[in-house]
């Protein structure tokens, strides 16, 4: 009997996606391909997105009556840990949790949606802003007759993208906008980060857009999608601690120092072991949070699961990833090993949507305001 | 015969559970310390009339016959409800190995004591100067006449004051070419001249431990279990399941819970610094039990665990070692008291949580050991 | 040229002095003296005491117009790391510390302190009280009229002192009395300890007392003399930590396994090199902290300090007995090895007066306090 | 001349502070890169004409002829201010080993050359392959008429760009029995044909590092300083002071400060688990410059350092990595983004510090390497 015959019909789903994506990717170059674009610029191929829109993977977790293949975020999990292997450029990650994640919700029949889905299109979401000491702070940028002042900050995915998602205030509440990436008035002021990708900050004097939604929903959605595109994210860091950790494996096995192996040496072994656990423990607790959220719908219990993986996530790919570079010695010090591109994409993802000791207190205060709920 | 194997999980756990919890005293659960039989004796007759006291083995036997997946849910009930294991070295060790090598004699006349409990057995694995490598035993056994005569010391051998016969494993071949060859297993009686038993005081001031001393100690050669010098690839066959068992999260997930309310009921709490630390400890605790349940579906889909399990047990020892320190601290100017400290209606013990966790990393292969063995065996570096 | 030559004659000082009393703990039996006297139930050797006395060790920090040797808290420190290398039982830090401490600054001619320093007697300081829910809380302890009435916890050296010196309210503010241990309407709880000595919680009803002092000077006193016993017992942390490391390196050196010494395998060796720099840092700090101290005459720069100090010492302890533990591997968890009793008392001493993370907040916010006032 | 050594160390130290603080130009404070020697020629010539270049030197050659107290205060001071090293490859490492060992054509052509910077040197030890084994190296010297011959490859050779001359370890000897004897210590000029120099690109995208190939380079037999075959003895004996040097807390020290005003101008300490975060990183600076002072003060007394002087560099490398990780959490959600960041008005460029942080636990001997060394040298640990 095979180990297959035991998987549930759930899991053979998720294991044939992922083997697809992967081939989808190997054949592309893996993570050689994302070096070069890096080197190019740090943008992404267009062309590798739709690919990636034909394999289904932008729709993973949109509803199927709503263009997706409604397998949920366990199912984006398994894509974000193959982009994150590779470290594909391709806005998968903010895709399939922040822009589909705030439409699906929000304005279902747009027609944006199926061009996303579609790898048509892309969208920046701009919900965040910068405070005068430089820290995230309140929302203070204005939406008035159709048109958008101030700015915002942290725009994951802003070059290269069609347009932006941005979450403003107008008089009677939230509201959720489209602005073209050409609008008028627009300027975006590009903040390259480890990986080659970058940050987009956004200043709007009167630019243009259109209103998708209003309300108190906005900000609901807004909080579902920032945790969907949370718990993504601990899943693609999932992918890079698990190809660091394999390449440094390899490394140790056929460096030489002292005329053996290094990994031969027992304080090595021994450090090899416990990121391999950490790594294990880490796709372990990251996808049981996703299968949760899943089948899970208070926004409550969701966000504390984001908040668990994304916690674990960081904790172990930052020490999976710094630990590879000492054990790779003064060659992962180097731009040209492949350990050094982990590094630096655990580092952006790690800063993206808070780090490990954010998501803790997080968890923490979740979990005390569900047992004082109880 | 029940065909325990039959029901879905959840009946069997609900099942399982409602017999704990409508039988299972009191004033026994969640015990701090192990026990000697007559204070648990009075259980141990319920669990043998309903014929729950082997769950593993086979119904033939006398026992529950259960599946690997029944199995797990039945330990899991066992801990969640704070069940004591009992003197269960017979059921766990002894038993097993006896079904899987005796004679159909050995069978006839063990099993059953085991089960009744007329016999309570402790384990002669350990020797002093062996530790980890626990190979390297040097307890000898020769033959004389009808019998095997016993030289030698044993160590850790838990319970060995409250026990009537021990299993050990014994150098019967002292010239075999490797260390791990040449070694029995073998049974002897407890009660007579030739075997001293001497508590061991550990640092907490328990004596759960015992040095056991033999001097041209008898035991009749029908006692030999399996071939001669045949012994440690049988003991080894047996461990396979307690690997998981092991790095169950039932020790950390307790402690957690110990550590909460005491927390909650100290104010810690109220120290965000504290607070971090909790999360972590809570966090470390719920993902390893994620990457439990994984080792655990494998067993539950009938495959074999690799030696990657043994990850299982490093995480939560160190795990369950952090979580007791915290409780330490959460104590403040009473980390360094002994006994029960009171917190509203709960009362807990935070040193003698802090003294259960320290020999977790050591005993059962240290976890340096563990370490080395997932080196060579599950990521494949040399040497 | 010889390495002493160039000692100031300050350090050679503190060199003599530490080697007079390492001499008279060996003469004594060392660690097996500590052993004997916790079986036999967790008191001291009041011989010891006066032996202590003679070479000058509770009036070392005294004044030498009190009539002590006026050598300072450095002096105390060395003293304190030896007694934490043997674990003597005798109430040294808290002598010199506590209650030394107390009346030297608020009743320099009470002849307590000649009896004190003299080895004659020894007094137990009581000011925390126990809250509710179990944790430290205000003092509510009263005095009038001549009698103490409430309760004291976690009194060290309660069992064998000749009286208690306890901080206690009156009507208008604090105050310093003197509780004869025999007092009428004491009671003394008696809590043991994990290294055998104990703590005592007191209660009082309408007990006799001997005012000693009063006013706002008994607060300023009280947290000077808890600076300079939290100081002391960071350096007898010290030298605990100095002792297990020294036994484990020992062990290490001795005990084979897989037929060669345990000391031979990296993993260990790696370890002991960790917890020897460990070691070494925590001497450097806490050396440096309390020869700070001794020139430094703002109390809230000495509390900053000796905050310093303890953090420093209990974090290096805690991490050295308990790695001591696992590198002694199971004889390490039995009693009949010493390194067990060192565990233990890094227990009691992290716990008493604050262990590491309540030193860090406390270092933290002295820090803070002083850049705000500069 | 003066007579520094005769100074009291205040006096000295406020000397030496005085001409930094009044000399030193502001725009290179604290730099985050190596310079090329353009970049601070200017500040070299104020140097030179000062006679300051060399502070360790004999006056007779030039140097400050400092002894080892006023030579730490030197450096102390030096960093204090973030007065830049400058390329002092010449002065720290060529010059001593000329001195020591050069013949008098050799001190009388070389020295002056180097304090004036006509001469600007790099170091040619490590070679790919050897990592942490300096002593496993494969570059090539052979005797060729009055040359040298020199075949093979050098590698993290810092700023090899920008220099006129090479100092190296190269192979003499290939049969020697041990792999530390036939190595000779060789100089060579930069400018011909057979050297080709290749920037290295770091992760952090810095270029500072070279490789450097030799394909029948040559250099004349009288650039050979010392003994033929004696080259590994003499390059280890002039490691000691720099052992101390290493361990220096001031990296740790600075990157310190940066974080402070980074997270006091990003609100960071409003966040209580951060702020015992700081204290620990502050504490663990603060303990080690204890530390370091002691060692300081061995060597004040005119005191060989042993071999436990490695555990400083293992400290502060360590603590200096924790102190960069800090601020990257200090940033948040800009703990991802090249360049510096703005906080009122200082600027704290934190990935920069963090990419700084991450070598030093490799270079110098790999903190595992120093780790192997005391456990043998200090603790006396068998294998």
């Amino acid at each position: 009997m095979t180990q297959t015959e035991f998987l549930s019909s759930e899991q053979e789903d998720l294991r044939l996606l992922r083997e697809s994506v992967r081939t989808l990717f190997e054949r592309a170059g893996g993570s050689d391909r994302a070096r070069q674009l890096r080197d190019a610029g740090g943008g992404f191929d267009p062309e590798m997105v739709r690919e990636l829109a034909e394999a289904g993977v932008f729709g993973v977790a949109v509803p199927e009556d709503q263009g997706g293949l409604g397998m949920g975020l366990a199912a984006g999990g398994v894509i974000a840990e193959e982009v994150g292997r590779v470290f594909a450029p391709e806005p998968v990650v903010s895709t399939i949790g922040l822009s589909l994640g705030l439409l699906r919700r929000l304005c279902p029949d747009h027609p944006k949606m199926a061009q996303l889905i579609g790898g048509e299109i892309s969208l920046a979401v701009a919900w965040q802003e910068r405070g005068p000491d430089g820290a995230p702070a309140d929302a203070t940028c204005r939406y008035a007759d159709g048109k958008l002042t101030g700015g915002k900050a942290w725009v994951v995915g802003a070059i290269g993208s069609h347009g932006f998602l941005v979450v403003a205030e107008q008089d009677d509440g939230p509201v959720l906008v489209l602005a073209e990436a050409d609008a008028q008035g627009l300027v975006i002021d590009k903040r390259t980060q480890a990986d080659g990708s970058s940050l987009g900050e956004l200043s709007f004097s009167g630019t243009p857009a259109a209103e998708l939604a209003s309300s108190g929903a906005v900000l609901t959605a807004l909080a579902e999608a920032v945790a969907d595109a949370t718990a993504l994210a601990a899943a693609e860091l999932v992918g890079v601690s698990e190809r660091a950790f394999e390449i440094t494996l390899d490394y140790i096995k056929t460096r030489e120092q002292f005329d053996k192996p290094i990994g031969s040496f027992q304080v090595i072994q021994h450090r090899a072991v416990d990121l391999n656990v950490m790594c294990e423990v880490a796709q372990a607790g990251v996808r049981e949070a996703l299968a949760q959220m899943d089948s899970e719908t208070d926004p409550k219990v969701r966000a504390r699961l984001a908040s668990r993986a994304k916690a674990r996530a960081v904790t172990a790919a930052k020490k999976i990833t710094r630990d590879a570079i000492q054990l790779h010695g003064a060659v992962g010090y180097t731009d040209e090993f492949d350990i050094g591109l982990y590094l630096n994409r655990a580092l952006v993802l790690s800063a993206w949507l808070g780090d490990d000791a954010y998501h803790r207190r997080i968890w923490f205060e979740a979990r005390e305001a569900e047992g004082a709920a109880q | 015969m029940t065909d325990w194997n039959a029901m879905t999980d959840a009946e069997f756990r609900k099942e399982v559970r409602q017999f704990f919890e409508a039988e299972y005293p009191e004033e026994l659960r969640h015990l701090p310390h192990r026990p000697k039989f007559a204070e648990i004796e009075h259980w141990h007759r319920k669990l043998h009339a309903k014929g729950w006291v082997a769950p593993a083995w086979p119904a033939e036997f006398g026992g529950m016959g259960l599946n690997a997946a029944k199995l797990l849910i039945f330990y899991e009930e066992q801990q969640r409800w704070g069940v004591n294991r009992g003197r269960d070295m017979g059921v766990q060790m002894v038993g097993p190995l006896i079904i899987k090598f005796g004679t159909q004699e050995q069978k006839d006349y063990w099993l059953p004591r085991i089960l009744s409990c007329e016999d309570i057995w402790c384990q002669g694995y350990s020797e002093p100067g062996a530790g980890s490598d626990l190979a390297n035993l040097r307890t000898r056994a020769e033959i004389d006449g009808d019998d095997f005569v016993i030289n030698g010391q044993k160590i850790w051998t838990t319970m060995a004051h409250d026990a009537t016969h021990i299993f050990m494993l014994v150098r019967t071949d002292p010239d075999a070419p490797k260390k791990q060859q040449g070694i029995s297993f073998l049974l002897a009686p407890m009660d007579q001249p030739g075997i001293e038993v001497r508590t061991i005081t550990t640092l907490s001031g328990e004596t759960e431990f015992c040095e056991v001393f033999f001097d041209n100690a008898r035991t009749p050669r029908e006692n030999l279990v399996g071939e001669l010098n045949k012994g440690w690839t049988m003991a080894k066959a047996l461990l396979s399941f307690e690997r998981i068992f092991i790095g169950s999260p039932s020790l950390a997930q307790n402690a957690l819970g110990q550590l909460e309310s005491f927390a909650r009921g100290r104010g810690a709490f109220d120290d965000p610094v504290f607070r971090d630390r909790f999360a972590q400890a809570a966090l470390d605790v719920e993902d390893h039990a994620a990457l439990y349940a994984r080792f655990a579906d494998q067993l539950k889909r009938g495959e074999t665990l690799g030696a990657d399990v043994s990850m299982l047990k490093i995480w939560v020892t160190e795990c369950f070692q952090r979580i007791t320190e915290l409780m330490i601290e959460a104590a403040g100017p009473d980390g360094g008291s002994i006994g029960p400290l009171q917190v509203g209606n709960v009362s807990v013990d935070v040193l003698s949580s802090f003294y259960k966790a320290r020999p977790t990393t050591i005993y059962g292969g240290s976890n340096e050991i563990q370490r080395n063995i997932l080196s060579k065996a599950v990521l494949g570096l040399p040497g």
